[in-house]
């Protein structure tokens, strides 16, 4: 059934009673053509686009808890494709342009607003570097505006642009595409697009090991059964280290980290820009609750526990408090976190494994969700041709052998600091 | 000599009461002593011969006579004294260089003293470690920060009286830090007519 | 918050140490010129679900590098030690 | 107009010698001292205070507590204005001002109560469906509209003026929670001579002692509570504070407390104070709170929970109603009962859903003639905007008529649900009980106790027992003997005699009737039971699934009166055990928080340290213009006149060439280093050789990262056999230092190598230009500055007016300079003596703009070019790696990709109009129009007008650079639509044999 304004209505008048299913519950098959690790938000639109795009219907999407209970629900949302290096810019620039016909292509509305993503620079160093990713980003057909001072301050007239600033506002890049997307929305629409064009999704099914035949991998061990497949795809984010080394590959290039976000009271909006305050490591934006998401820097240690600590929070939220001081009285409602992939050079893996039948989708750190349509996208076009997409041939496992690392922050092999 | 400038200058007279009072400790000598890995013991006991403390190997702090030598990290000791202090000369002059090192880092730290019955409860304000007196001592060393970015040396000199030892640079920062957190208790800040 | 007890100076809020990841990691020989061996020394991990062997320097404190056992889910710390002389790790930090 | 109609005429614990005066909505009322705006807003009749969420209906007071989901009020006025906070947890102080939210033109009478019209469209999830039309950009459209409609309080625009504080604190046993059982948790703990916090977070102790009307050891509950909390705030062992959330459990024992100690003034010295606090041992005793049970229409103001009601009554002295019927399926309600009867309140009578009650209480409620009627639930409250009234019906399967009852107040006890949020923070998911009908954790680690109501024990005297032997057992298993107390026996306290009564008999009641009209399951996100059938319908059975797809739950109250009625209607859809449907895990925090006391004094100018040069005093009284360096701030120039940066720059620069100039280079890190290994240790770190440097020299270095890639550049310098003084960008000191020190203690721990930061020890200064080496040895003594006995690269001690300096020969500036190094105490009166001196030369101060220019002459790269993905040979230093020896980054850096010729390197460019000024960040292209996909040749990275040569030059990254010297190519900024011809060139502009700098 589709959705629409019509179906809206017509359900209200029958109080709401007779709403079908959004996607089936159903039991695992013996064997799938595909599975995908992972109910997160990579995993179903990976499922999706292998349904749609490649015509694999015989597909399970396996997920340990509930669908979209991993990374895709827990972020603070952000969208952008505001990167500086060729790896990455055009990568994230399809899945911008992916966003942007979304809830048509999937019927739901996954809140995909457009609202500008804008970071402040306080030095004239971090300018020009600002400057040069704007510059490339033109360059690669995304847009950019470098904002001044006075530009910034006529579009988040909230900042703190008082002699009180620590880090005063020299100016900002801005791009105005980028934005917001509803988290769940995102998993959710695609569970159901992918479940209406055939998927499986199973929910509840945990993948414990895999099953191997002649050197290749044929399917996987899971607490309801083994179910077989001729590809795997993993797309486990957080746990990928965990997951691949139940198939055999060991010792990835990645750490787990937990990153927390925050979320206040709903209040009346005053704040309709993604703003990134880099000096102190805080975004932010406002729900259309009217509740302010924000994060900030990952907690700093291996972790699986999705929960942080006290100095982080106060960490992130002095920082904001910095850039809005009119924050103090505002109320902090809930604070959560998830277990970030945190890969080698802060940028993803999406490629086919030494191991035969093993497909792996790893490494996001905290910025994949704005990925979650080009990396499914990707990921199902390297499952189903067994060759690397041109978009993310870049990310391939063994860039850090031959030295093609993707480093857009520039600060080596530290996950932890990417 | 041309003039020494202190780092607090800058800083007002304060006084809105006596729970705790701030004063710069200027014109002293802090000697970092570094030994290797094998060494520490043979330092110590320069360290006991010259100046007469009973400085016992990792030992916290020990002072007598204005001279003090205080565990500034592993095999890493401070001694600190008044300037020009003829003891530091002897103990350079003494140090065998297959021992250890001796480099004077007066300079690199603003010596801040903390006297009151305020003083703890101030300092709590931004040391993640217990100074209940059962658990920090008399004459105790502890290397830590003052709130997340503020590394400190403190001394626990007595009851009520802390000293604290502050990079140069963060001096005036963490001295108005003190002043504005004391506040509630009632605050005297006496600058050094320099 | 995880409370790090450091050999040197007791106690202490995890804030004062920055991390330093994967203790297991050898940096090779001198004179070692196996690419493999060198990329495993900089890009490959432990990662484990579970206890985890780490390098943390107290940083804000007396400075030494600290190897610890914590557990990944529990948080919980069952051992630290100097690290010197004992693993090495790589990359900058 | 009676003054506060519903106050009773005696009783509660407020003081009425001491009336209130205070502002809702902008009429004055009058309250007492000990009310909370709630109870003040009782007493004076108001029960609409507010419009709700999402369908705008009339709701008001509910509770008493911290649970309270629908009177939220903004109190305080201007930028001291809080949105949202809880009129149940709000002491009343003289001044107070108050209004409602979410409504306009009042609570009474809003217009946005329209949206209940549209109630069937706005079902769970209706947002998903649809908003998608027409074209790719509807949502955007259909958001701006949403928006206006989002959010309840209003957020002030301007700074918060209020001071909030934080503190860290240390204790042996927290309590958590004063009521009965954390008294005596904390009084037992005391006893053993344990470090006690006590914290508490309504204003006045006691916990339930205050609402109920039991007697302890003959004493009245609060009484007995008032005198036990006395005897805590004397012992000097033990903290008791008021007013304070204990908002979240963190790992190895630490939690955050927030205390809101400016809570009775609008106007506090510290508005509130985060309490950062580690215990050896924790001891929960946070009480339950009541849940409601469900019927149509149960957001009415009126309804209310009956615990609340029997807390107006008591503590307060506030009737909730004129006529009040109690609604339950469990014993405690009828406490409510006796105790409105016994201030003489009406009670219309006591609806059970249970068939059979104990006899006990059938009696007592006929002696007070309460009608009681059993096995009958309540269907709907009447009333328009307030409870009138309420439709029963019976449960007995007769089918027997609905039958209507009078009254202005529907007290409902549907069971308790201990408070757990903390409990599961750390412990894990709590479990379904369904003997207690509510959710426990059982199981928790040995450091945690949990005492009281919050682990299911409801009888007062059994709270009393469990608490003393908590408290006594946490001091014990510290090693705590109970010496510091007298007459302790090292026995549990004595337990003081509270009445007997006989524990809460509780009967699941989860599907009620269904009626017309609303029924509401999470009253503060307008989450209807009808909301959950739906959701069940399509597929979001999981708690989860259920939470996120209905919001229910995520309100500020986090559902802790709606959860579990949630989850048995859920259970009940899926046709499982409660305990199968599991729960939704806790968070951080246990109520909203301030985030203003997360920062602390850290804001403003404070949010980071400043760190001061030793010359900063200096530099402000010439009138500096700083610029950031992470914590630092430099002069970047010092404008004479009304100078621009630009004409500033390129007078200091020039100046420096042709006369000489002084800037301050104290930001630099410095790292002495010491020992016999010394030489070895850098020869390992970096990437040339360093086994011959002699003493008194100094040598350029470059180190890698272990992946090859350029971490830090600089000179070391040797004073002594084993003495080395190493410098850093401003930018990498402590990265190097990590760096090092990583590398001695972990990597090469026999190496006998001392580092240490020095930093702060030295102020630096650069004393470059022609006249340098003539100026310095006017004022250096004990050193002939003369080039014989003091060349480029030389190093030396001596002294300036009797300072004790290092001089070292080296330049950044391309000129003849030295750098002096002061001990930072002196730094700047050597800088002032160097000034002095430097008068008959004419030097000048210069910033760090006129040193970037000067730098860019030469061709020397820093920060900009060395950005953490730069290799030497991007560099063009790749002939300095000396490859016949181990040092970092050795073999990574021999990659393909490393290594790859198609690598932009370091090259310079002049504009072709010489007068056309170069921007940082340009991307270079070989035509001057910025097409998509135009192959990116490499980018400019440092730029600035040279005085020198006249004319705009840069530096920057080009593929092929050297093949392409003198070709013409074309820096392009989209962002501004500029481009601008360049010309390739070598990367040194200026005297590349380096005669000036060795003059
Ligand atoms: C606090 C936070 C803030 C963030 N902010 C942003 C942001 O603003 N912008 C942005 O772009 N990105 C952000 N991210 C990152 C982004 O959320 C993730 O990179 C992205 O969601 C990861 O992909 P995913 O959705 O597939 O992961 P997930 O949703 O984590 O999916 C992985 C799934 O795999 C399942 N799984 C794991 N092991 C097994 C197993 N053995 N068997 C079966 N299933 C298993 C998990 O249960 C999980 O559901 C943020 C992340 C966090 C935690
Ligand atoms: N009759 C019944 O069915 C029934 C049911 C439940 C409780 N009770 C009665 O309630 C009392 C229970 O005593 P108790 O001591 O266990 O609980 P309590 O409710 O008396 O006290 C709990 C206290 O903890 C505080 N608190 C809760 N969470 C907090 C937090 N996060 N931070 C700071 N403070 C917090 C509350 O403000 C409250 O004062 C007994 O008198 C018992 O008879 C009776
Ligand atoms: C963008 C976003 C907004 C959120 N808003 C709210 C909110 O308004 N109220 C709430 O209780 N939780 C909110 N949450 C947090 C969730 O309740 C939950 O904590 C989070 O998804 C992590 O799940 P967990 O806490 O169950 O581990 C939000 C989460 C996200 C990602
Ligand atoms: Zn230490």
């Amino acid at each position: 059934m589709s959705y629409s304004a019509f179906s809206l209505f017509r359900h209200a008048l029958t109080g709401n009673r007779h709403w079908p299913r959004a996607w089936r519950d159903p039991a695992p098959k013996k064997r799938y053509q595909v599975i995908i690790v992972g109910g997160g938000g990579h995993g179903l639109a990976t499922a999706y686009y292998l349904a749609k795009e490649h015509g694999i219907r015989d597909i399970a999407v396996l997920e340990k808890g509930y669908l979209g209970g991993g990374n895709v629900g827990r972020n603070t949302t952000i969208v952008r494709s505001n990167y500086l290096l060729d790896g990455n810019a055009p990568f994230y620039e399809l899945s911008m342009k992916l966003w942007e016909k979304l809830s048509l292509e999937l019927n739901y509305n996954v809140m995909y607003s457009s609202r500008g993503v804008l970071n402040l620079a306080h030095s004239k160093g971090q300018f020009d570097a600002f400057a040069r990713r704007g510059n490339s980003m033109r360059l690669n057909g995304i847009d950019a505006e470098l904002l001044s001072r006075e530009e910034v301050q006529a579009s988040v007239p909230h900042l703190d642009f008082s002699a009180q600033a620590r880090f005063p506002i020299f100016g900002g890049l801005c791009q105005p595409r980028g934005g917001t997307a509803r988290h769940d929305a995102v998993a959710w629409g695609y569970a159901r697009a992918a479940d209406q064009l055939g998927v499986d999704l199973i929910q509840n099914c945990e993948v414990s090991g895999f099953l191997r035949e002649n050197g290749a991998i044929v399917g996987v061990q899971s607490n309801r059964g083994e179910i077989r497949a001729d590809k795997i795809g993993l797309a486990v984010a957080g746990n990928s280290s965990v997951v691949a080394a139940l198939a055999g590959l060991e010792r990835l290039p990645i750490e787990s980290h937990v990153l927390q976000a925050f979320v206040t009271e709903a209040y009346k909006p005053f704040l309709d820009t993604v703003v990134t305050f880099g000096a102190g490591h805080f975004y932010v934006s406002q729900s259309d609750k009217g509740g302010l998401v924000f994060g900030g820097d990952i907690d700093g240690y291996n972790s699986y526990a999705q929960r942080g600590s006290l100095a982080v929070a106060e960490d992130v939220i002095t920082a904001g408090l910095a850039i809005f001081p009119q924050l103090g009285r505002l109320k902090l409602l809930r604070n959560w976190g998830g277990i970030m992939d945190m890969s080698m050079d802060g940028s993803p893996i999406i490629c086919k494994t030494e191991q035969p039948g093993l497909y792996l989708n790893a490494g996001w750190c905290y910025g994949g969700f704005k990925a979650t349509p080009a990396s499914g996208w990707c990921f199902a076009h390297t499952i189903a041709t067994d060759q690397p997409h041109p978009l993310s041939a870049a990310f391939s496992l063994d860039r850090f052998s031959r030295g093609y690392a993707i480093d857009e922050k520039g600060v080596g092999p530290v996950p932890g600091h990417h | 000599m041309l003039k020494s400038y202190s780092a607090l200058a800058a800083v007002p007279a304060v006084w809105t009461g006596a729970a705790v009072h701030l004063s710069e400790l200027a014109g002293l000598s802090i000697w970092q002593l570094d030994a290797w890995q094998h060494s520490e013991r043979q330092v110590c006991e320069l360290l006991a011969d010259i100046t007469g403390l009973d400085v016992a190997v990792g030992a916290s702090a020990v002072s007598a006579d204005g001279v003090r030598v205080l565990w500034a990290g592993p095999a890493r000791y401070w001694l600190v004294c008044s300037e020009g202090h003829a003891k530091a000369y002897a103990l350079r002059a003494a140090l065998d260089v297959t021992h250890g090192s001796m480099n004077d880092i007066s300079d690199s730290r603003c010596v801040i003293s903390l006297r009151g019955p305020a003083a703890e409860a101030l300092l709590q304000g931004g040391v993640a470690v217990d100074l209940h007196p059962g658990s920090y001592a008399v004459q105790q060393v502890l290397l830590t920060a003052l709130g997340q970015h503020t590394p400190i040396t403190l001394q626990r000199v007595d009851h009520e009286i802390f000293e604290l030892y502050v990079y140069r640079s963060y001096a005036q920062h963490t001295l108005e830090w003190l002043i504005a957190s004391a506040e509630p208790f009632g605050v005297s800040w006496q600058t050094q007519g320099m | 918050m995880l409370s790090i007890d450091c050999p040197q100076c007791g106690p202490r809020d995890h804030t004062e140490f920055s991390y330093g990841g994967d203790a297991r990691v050898q940096r090779p020989a001198a004179d070692c010129d196996d690419p493999t061996v060198w990329h495993d020394y900089v890009y490959a991990r432990e990662n484990p679900r579970g206890v985890h062997h780490e390098l943390w320097q107290h940083s804000q404190g007396c400075r030494s590098w600290l190897e610890l056992q914590r557990h990944t889910v529990t948080h919980e710390i069952t051992q630290v030690r100097l690290a010197v002389g004992g693993s090495v790790s790589g990359g900058s930090r | 107009m009676i003054e506060q109609p519903f106050r009773l005429a005696t009783g509660g614990l407020v003081d009425r010698a001491q009336a209130i005066d205070f502002v809702y909505n902008g009429t004055y009322y009058k309250g007492y001292q000990g009310d909370s705006l709630a109870s003040a807003l009782l007493a004076n009749g108001e029960r609409v205070l507010a419009r709700s969420f999402k369908y705008h209906r009339p709701r008001g007071v509910f509770s008493a507590g911290p649970e309270e989901p629908s009177a939220l009020l903004t109190v305080g006025w201007g930028t001291r204005r809080e949105p949202n906070a809880l009129a149940t947890l709000q002491p009343l102080y003289d001044g107070l001002v108050a209004s409602s939210q979410n409504c306009w033109p009042s609570p009474r009478f809003d217009l946005g109560a329209v949206n209940s019209w549209f109630a069937p469209l706005l079902s769970a999830g209706f947002y998903y469906k649809t908003f998608m039309w027409p074209g790719h950009s509807a949502w955007m459209r259909f958001e701006k509209i949403i928006r206006k409609a989002a959010g309840m309080g209003e957020a002030s625009r301007a700074p918060d003026p209020d001071i909030y504080r934080k503190s860290h604190a240390f204790c042996d046993v927290l309590v958590v929670g004063a009521g009965p059982a954390g008294l005596m948790a904390a009084e037992a703990a005391a006893d053993t001579g344990a470090r006690v916090w006590l914290v508490d977070e309504q204003p006045r102790l006691g916990g339930q002692l205050n609402r109920e009307t039991e007697l302890i050891d003959g004493l009245d509950g609060h009484d007995w509570a008032a005198r036990r909390v006395a005897r805590l705030q004397k012992n000097d062992a033990v903290t008791v504070l008021a007013n304070t959330t204990v908002f979240a459990a963190y790992d190895n024992m630490s939690f955050g407390l927030v205390e809101r100690c400016g809570v009775l003034q609008h106007k506090p010295e510290t508005r509130q104070r985060l309490w950062m606090l580690r215990a050896s041992r924790v001891i929960y005793a946070t009480g339950a709170i009541e849940r409601p049970l469900l019927f149509a229409d149960n957001d009415r103001p009126g309804v209310m929970q009956a615990n609340a009601v029997r807390s107006y009554n008591n503590q307060y002295g506030v009737s909730c109603g004129h006529r009040t019927l109690l609604y339950t399926n469990n014993d405690s309600a009828y406490q409510t009962a006796v105790d409105l009867c016994s201030s003489g309140q009406a009670v219309v009578g006591v609806v059970d859903v249970r068939a059979q009650i104990n006899p006990d209480l059938a009696q007592q409620m006929h002696e007070l003639g309460v009608p009681v009627k059993l096995a009958t639930a309540v269907q709907r409250a009447k009333g328009r905007q307030v409870v009138a009234g309420a439709e029963l019906i019976a449960l007995d399967g007769s089918g027997a008529a609905v039958s209507t009852v009078d009254c202005d107040c529907i007290a409902v006890s549907g069971g308790w649900s201990p408070n757990v949020q903390l409990h599961s923070m750390v412990a894990g998911m709590p479990g379904f009980d369904a003997d207690l009908v509510a959710m426990l954790s059982r199981q928790l680690p040995a450091a945690y106790q949990s005492v009281g109501a919050c682990s299911g024990s409801y009888c007062l005297q059994a709270c009393l027992e469990q608490g003393a032997l908590a408290g006594a057992s946490a001091g014990d298993s510290l090693g705590f003997s109970g010496q510091a107390a007298a007459g302790f026996s090292g026995q549990p306290a004595a337990v003081p005699m509270a009445g007997k009564h006989t524990l809460s008999a509780v009967e699941a009641f989860w599907q009620p009737p269904s009626a017309k009209g609303k029924q509401f399951v999470d009253l503060q996100h307008d989450v209807c039971r009808s909301d959950i059938a739906q959701a069940h319908s399509e597929g979001f059975q999981s708690v989860e699934h259920l939470k996120r797809y209905t919001t229910l739950g995520m309100a500020g109250d986090q559902g802790r009166s709606s959860n579990l009625n949630a989850l048995a209607l859920m259970a009940e859809h899926r046709g499982v055990e409660i305990s199968a449907v599991g729960s939704t895990s806790s968070r951080p925090p246990v109520s909203p928080v301030a985030l203003g006391v997360f920062g602390g004094l850290e804001r403003g100018q404070h949010f980071r340290p400043y760190r001061r040069s030793p010359m900063q005093a200096w530099h402000d009284a010439r009138g500096a213009v700083l610029q950031e360096a992470g914590l630092w701030r430099r002069p970047q120039y010092y404008p004479i006149g009304g100078e621009s940066l630009e004409e500033a720059y390129r007078r200091e620069a020039a100046h420096v060439r042709q006369k000489v100039g002084i800037v301050d280079v104290s930001s630099l890190g410095k790292i002495q280093i010491n020992g016999p290994d010394s030489a070895e240790f850098l020869h390992r770190v970096y990437v040339n050789n360093w086994l011959k440097l002699p003493v008194g020299k100094a040598r350029y270095g470059v180190m890698l990262r272990e992946d090859g890639m350029v971490l830090d550049d600089g000179t070391t310098s040797r004073w002594g056999e084993h003495d080395y003084l190493m410098t850093t960008t401003t930018a990498n000191a402590g990265a190097v230092m990590l760096h090092l020190e990583h590398l001695l203690q972990v990597v090469w721990p026999d190496l006998r190598v001392r580092i240490s930061s020095v930093t702060e020890q030295w102020a630096g200064m650069a004393v470059a230009g022609p006249n340098s080496r003539e100026l310095l040895q006017a004022c250096v003594t004990g050193l002939d500055l003369s080039n014989e006995s003091f060349p480029f690269m030389a190093v030396a001690e001596a002294q300036i007016g009797e300072v004790p300096v290092r001089l070292l020969r080296i330049s950044f500036s391309g000129e003849l300079a030295y750098e002096v190094y002061a001990p930072a105490n002196h730094g700047q009166s050597v800088w002032e003596a160097i000034m002095r001196a430097g008068e008959i030369h004419d030097i000048m101060p210069y910033g760090t703009e006129a040193l970037g220019a000067l730098r860019i002459e030469k061709g020397h790269v820093t920060g900009n070019e060395l950005d953490g993905r730069t290799t030497l040979g991007d560099v063009g230093m790749a002939a300095m790696a000396n490859q016949n020896k181990d040092f970092i980054g050795r073999m990574l850096m021999r990659r393909e990709g490393l290594v790859a010729t198609d690598r932009p390197v370091l090259s310079g460019f002049k504009s072709v109009d010489p007068s056309e000024p170069l921007q940082a960040g340009a991307i270079l292209l070989r035509g001057a129009e910025a097409e998509v996909e135009a192959e990116k040749l490499g980018h400019i990275s440092s730029v600035t007008f040279s005085p020198a040569l006249g004319q705009h030059i840069a530096l920057g990254f080009l593929q092929q650079a050297r093949q392409r010297t003198g070709d013409r190519l074309y820096a392009v900024y989209p962002l501004r639509d500029h481009a601008v011809e360049v010309e390739v060139c070598e990367p040194c502009f200026l005297d590349p044999e380096g005669g000036r700098t060795r003059a």
